[in-house]
């Protein structure tokens, strides 16, 4: 194993900055609340000032494609903000996993950056959003020899106002990734828990597809991109925590009831400091995770697991205890605490649930389950 | 002591006096009030004979048998469950007839106006104030301020209403119960909307509203002591309730278990199994009450279903959503709306997580009910308190 | 699903505050700690007392054998005063597991009954301490034609001092159980967690054997005599758990640190709270196992299951919580808090920890694993 | 400041002049010390060069490969981690010069005399007491009281000790801190056994110890602000070390796993990898508090890596049990023995589930822990405390 840096460097300080000063400036709580129940749940006007203002839109995208030139620990960083704001951007669907795959395409993808690194146009991967890194490469799509796509993939995050989709299909030489035109595809919104990650259901009916990873890497290209994606959703999932915890110690600091301060009463101060010590560790895992895909270290299937099964859990967890903590007003629509509630718990869900992500450590860590041999870990 | 074999004979005579299936729903049930048999623990007079409280189950059967209408009891709960007894406990005469039967035949809706936004789990913290308006046979009370969390008042006829009637002495001690109007014009109830989208719950504003001291229940100054009962009452009825294996929430997670076994992992396996033992083992806690109550013996289990259920009903619908994997990162609807009832079973998983919220927190939070468990039936010391012995209007709030 | 009855009879009451008001006399916890360094950790005294005094070793005995003609229910109510007072007596293995054997072989037993009732003599069933109701029949000891045994079977509880042991052995027929005289038997003590359940190995080299129950019963008695002592089991952990916290608590009301009494702390209040939640859900259990199998009703194995899982670690929880809360006092050797966390914890893994326990659920309430078809339970 | 390279140029003549190979073990580390490569962080002419402390790992890699003695910093623990920096804070130059140069060679094996009988978590309610015994350069203080919790007493030459010099001040403000001499003939030692069967800790009697001014450390009175200094190096000390992957606890149980296939359970491995992944973050924790430290930042998680030791290592010891059934029914030996060292890696499951049992409550209870946590690090405010203001021998105990 190499040394892993889980610190925070000073540029990723100063990003950090930046992104929370954009954030708290376009969507505080109250513009969340308004938002996630009018006609455009995300907000395409801050991501263009993500990608304008800040270029963070393609960080680990390399400066000679038009990106930042940064790394996924940068891009991890954004997330933890993202997490904090419960942000209504496509972030995870364009600037993670669509970039994730462009990046392994090389050349046939070279004609997209232009428009993702400017904010012009976004990107999704067109598969559910609870899929694991470890699930079958998916076979809902069928692509002819002329590259049409048939077929149709349900709750796709990150899809409103999205211009190019990126479709795994099972081609005539085997399993692909094809770019399509968001417009040549019939979306459906789907009502999502979530109410800032919009999902949809998409269905093609020979849509013109340009292969973009062929039979060769699609299996491997679509793990590394759903493996990077659930070891940076473990950042969004520490930003989230982290907000919950800052906003209930907050609130128990304010609130008064029988004659005291509420947060003085022992029993919410332990608890509290569990959540604190959880969330300590988030920090340690997300930071590991993020720094092992940042140097593609071999390690890195072992870290996001770690990172993601505890980082998914610790979120909801905070989630819920701030709902619980804040009390009465926590159950209101009015209060933004349930908007992170609900975001944490898709988020447990998205790339694989923590069960999940830990049983691929059976085969990881070799702690072998029951009965059988081992199973096969793909491309490991 | 009214035995069974009496109370089926008097179930008997009333279905023969009132055949259900040619009497309004209405008039049967006024009927019912009226022989007894609504509440047989109630008095007689007052719906009741002053027979065992477990004996209701015999005239509900045969009841049920013969397809008499029911009260619709779900929609009327706050009425039958905390407002009854405390009127029953502490009301007049004249309160208790006037009350008691419309309430029981649902014509009179009621809800409870207890909860503020600076009063939660320190109820006893609340600032609506109650002043006497002049005196003579006219004299009242006019009530303002602002009441929280309150189901049904969109519904409601009355409320059983907790105001301050004393701001200079300790908290506990200013308080009265009064029986709210709540056609008054100075009550406005305006929705609240929860997290799951539907507005189950209301605020209430009253605003110079006027209670008469005819509605006034039990003596100025004891309203702290009269809602104990009030909120006692709540409390066992929500854990002296029958249910069967598999019974509730679990009973919707094995069956989406057996009916899907591509959802199955053994992650969620040991989940289940752990789930379904632990609703187990709180039916049969459940049950345990139930039998203690029916032969007199009431345990502290009571104040502690609530606690238990809260638990579980968070645990099971957690692990739902997970199960479900794609389609709980669904919901169905956020489009606001009014439920007249909460349907656990009705709608889809996401609802019932988000729902689930609520059960640590309406009714006594958890944390209230743990302070209650660990000082009442353990004998912990409470903790040092400084809000007790000062004047209200001093106390830091 | 009959009713059942989970309360406690007046009979019931009574047994109860006789059994206790011994226990209290002839077991304070300072005799345990004497007793339990000294060379008889049992105390063969109290035994005899139990017996003759209180006639509670042959509770579910029919009187026509010389026993008191009770049921489970009260044999429950035993283990439960046991339980509390952590006693050293070998009630589990001579009054229950051995008991049923030896009721299941019908008039092969009845030369038995007088010495086991009177309490002279006691009995055990050769079988690891561990052995969960499901366990496959033992295949360790081998029988010939002529009845004598020869094997090993190890982690025998309640040996010391045992006139007749119950051998589960592969015989020409098939599995059967045999009655062998201890003395027959090298018997070797081994170091147990649980200083006041010993265990011990025994050796048989063609000891004589008489057979109890012949092939065509062996499996579903022995599966009988597994499953009632894992469902009384329940009961003694029920009683030890409620040592454990009206132990702590009464400490909790003296002891003071910060100018207050410890047990006004408000995290500590909360988790005695939950605690105590916990065992009234193991009383509801531990008494409906308890019933259903003196009625020998059909939804027995379910409510055995129920029961150990959660007793067992409710037991645990309890003991660890008791010594947690105690502070340094109770890590140290004199306090006996440390007795109770190891029966406790010897009690979790006793005839099944509560996991496997919960593991036959998948088969007894129709909860199937993943793949596959669902296991055979025996003799269900 | 002293560079890496630096170090590893001294740490070669340090090996030139004194080939470990041809040298006593003790003349070596004498060497090493006044080299100034004891601890590199300490100020030179006190085994130190006052460099950073990360540097450390460079003379100490160095050495080891070498081959040379270290000083058996397992054994002198409470030496190393307690009482030097605490001496190198606070200690006069006289104390400094005397003490830290046997203390870190191990001639001189320390203890720490804080915990009394009554007073655990509230330390600072401690009653034993030091009375000063005339004037003049003889001056000096009596000491009697007992003491609790004690490692390596019976093995120690000298201790740290808090005592209560001022009675009628409140109780954090009348404690002063001593050294004090284990060979006074008031000093008595006994053994005090624990659930494992061991006596790793002592009773500590003091009765008449005399302890000259001399030896006392810091102003009178400073006794529990100095021992702040104290128990935090205590907690950073057991945070900040770096472990591999499957170190410790963890490693024992996955080997066993993986050993012993038949003892598998679906149940079992759940929460194997629960527990795999649970240790996996607190070694990330530890190592993200290690590179924070080796920049100079030091973060909270120091205080916190001990309750999540804690925590874990009693999860981890409750599952190896389970998992070796028949196994963990057993227990080696309960024979009373006085180990030097604690390893939970060579006894068996039950003595590591006994042991780790102490984990949560020495050197600062779980709870304690929690309430620091709570208010250093989350800012959430104290509870209402009767006891800070009133002076000690008025307090109630």
């Amino acid at each position: 194993m190499t040394e892993l840096d889980l610190l925070y460097s000073e540029v990723e300080e100063d990003l950090r900055s930046a992104v929370r000063a954009v954030l708290a400036d376009r969507c505080p709580p109250q513009a969340l609340l308004t938002r996630c129940e009018g006609p455009e749940p995300q907000d395409p006007g801050l991501w263009r000032t993500l990608a304008q203002e800040l270029g963070v839109v393609a960080l680990q995208v390399p400066e000679a494609l038009g990106g930042a030139g940064a790394s996924l620990r940068e891009t991890a960083v954004v997330l933890e903000e993202l997490g904090r704001a419960c942000a209504p951007v496509p972030f995870l669907g364009s600037a993670v996993l669509a970039t994730t795959v462009l990046l392994a395409a090389g050349d046939r993808a070279a004609g997209e950056w232009p428009a993702l690194c400017a904010g012009d146009r976004t990107a999704a991967l067109a598969v559910p959003l609870s899929t694991a890194p470890d699930a079958p490469f998916p076979l809902g799509v069928r692509a002819d020899a002329a590259g049409g796509l048939t077929g149709a993939v349900t709750s796709v995050a990150d899809v409103p106002g999205v211009g190019l989709l990126i479709v795994p299909a099972d081609g005539p030489a085997g399993p692909g990734l094809y770019a399509v035109d968001a417009a040549d595809v019939t979306v459906t919104a789907r009502g999502s828990l979530d109410l800032t990650r919009p999902l949809a259901d998409l269905r093609l009916d020979g849509a013109p597809g340009r292969l973009l990873v062929g039979p060769d890497q699609a299996e491997a290209v679509l793990w590394e991109a759903l493996l990077t994606g659930a070891g940076l959703l473990a950042s969004e999932q520490l930003g989230l925590a982290e907000w919950c915890l800052a906003t209930t110690v907050a609130y128990l600091r304010e609130r008064r009831q029988f004659g005291r301060v509420v947060g003085s009463f022992q029993a919410l101060k332990h608890r509290l400091a569990d959540l604190w010590l959880d969330i300590a560790g988030a920090r340690a895992a997300a930071r590991a995770a993020a720094d092992a895909l940042a140097t593609g270290s071999a390690d890195a299937a072992v870290l996001v697991a770690v990172a993601a099964s505890h980082c998914g859990a610790v979120a909801v967890r905070a989630a819920e205890e701030a709902v619980q903590l804040h009390g009465g007003i926590g159950m209101t629509w009015e209060h933004p605490v349930h908007l992170y509630l609900k975001r944490a718990k898709a988020d447990q869900l998205a790339l694989g649930t923590p069960g999940r992500h830990r049983a691929s450590l059976a085969t990881l860590a070799t702690l072998p389950a029951p009965g059988g041999p081992l199973p096969r870990m793909p491309h490991v | 002591m009214t035995t069974a074999d009496e109370l089926v004979t008097r179930t008997a005579e009333l279905l023969a006096a009132h055949d259900p299936a040619a009497t309004e729903p209405l008039e049967f049930l006024r009927a019912r009030f009226d022989a007894g048999l609504a509440w047989v623990h109630f008095p007689p007079g007052l719906g009741g004979l002053g027979a065992p409280r477990a004996l209701q189950a015999v005239v509900d059967a045969e009841l049920a048998a013969a397809g008499a209408p029911d009260n619709d009891p779900r929609r009327i709960g706050i009425g039958l469950g905390m407002a009854a007894p405390t009127i029953l406990r502490y009301g007049t005469e004249e309160q208790k007839r006037r009350f008691l039967r419309p309430l029981w035949t649902g014509e009179e809706v009621w809800c409870q106006l207890f909860s503020e936004p600076g009063a939660g789990s320190d109820l006893a913290a609340l600032a609506t104030r109650a002043v006497r308006d002049g005196g003579g046979p006219d004299a009242g009370w006019t009530v303002d301020g602002q009441k929280v969390w309150t189901s049904s008042a969109h519904l409601a006829r009355w409320a059983i209403l907790l105001a301050r009637t004393d701001p200079d002495v300790p908290k506990h001690q200013g308080i009265s119960y009064f029986v709210c109007d709540m056609t008054d014009p100075g009550v406005d109830v305006r929705p609240l909307r929860q997290l799951t989208g539907e507005a189950e719950f209301n605020e209430v504003f009253l605003t110079g509203v006027r209670i008469p001291d005819a509605h006034r229940l039990g003596a100025v100054g004891e309203g702290w002591r009269i809602a104990q009962t009030t909120l006692n009452n709540e409390r066992v009825a929500i854990g002296g309730q029958r249910t069967p294996r598999e019974g509730g929430l679990i009973g919707i997670l094995a069956e989406t278990w057996r009916r899907r076994p591509e959802l199955r992992t053994h992650e969620l396996h040991q989940r289940l199994l752990q789930g379904w033992t632990d609703a187990e083992v709180l039916r049969l806690t459940g049950e345990r009450l139930r039998q203690q109550l029916a032969v007199g013996q009431p345990g502290p289990e009571g104040a502690a279903a609530k606690l238990a259920f809260a638990r579980l009903a968070q645990e099971l619908t957690g692990l739902e959503v997970e199960l479900l994997a794609e389609e709980g990162l669904g919901y169905g609807d956020w489009t606001m709306s009014r439920p007249e009832l909460v349907d656990f079973t009705g709608r889809d998983a996401g609802y019932r997580y988000l729902r689930a919220k609520g059960n640590s927190i309406e009714g006594g939070s958890s944390e209230i009910l743990r302070n209650i468990i660990a000082e009442r039936v353990l004998g912990l010391p409470a903790e040092p308190r400084s809000d007790k012995d000062v004047p209200w209007k001093e106390s830091a709030r």
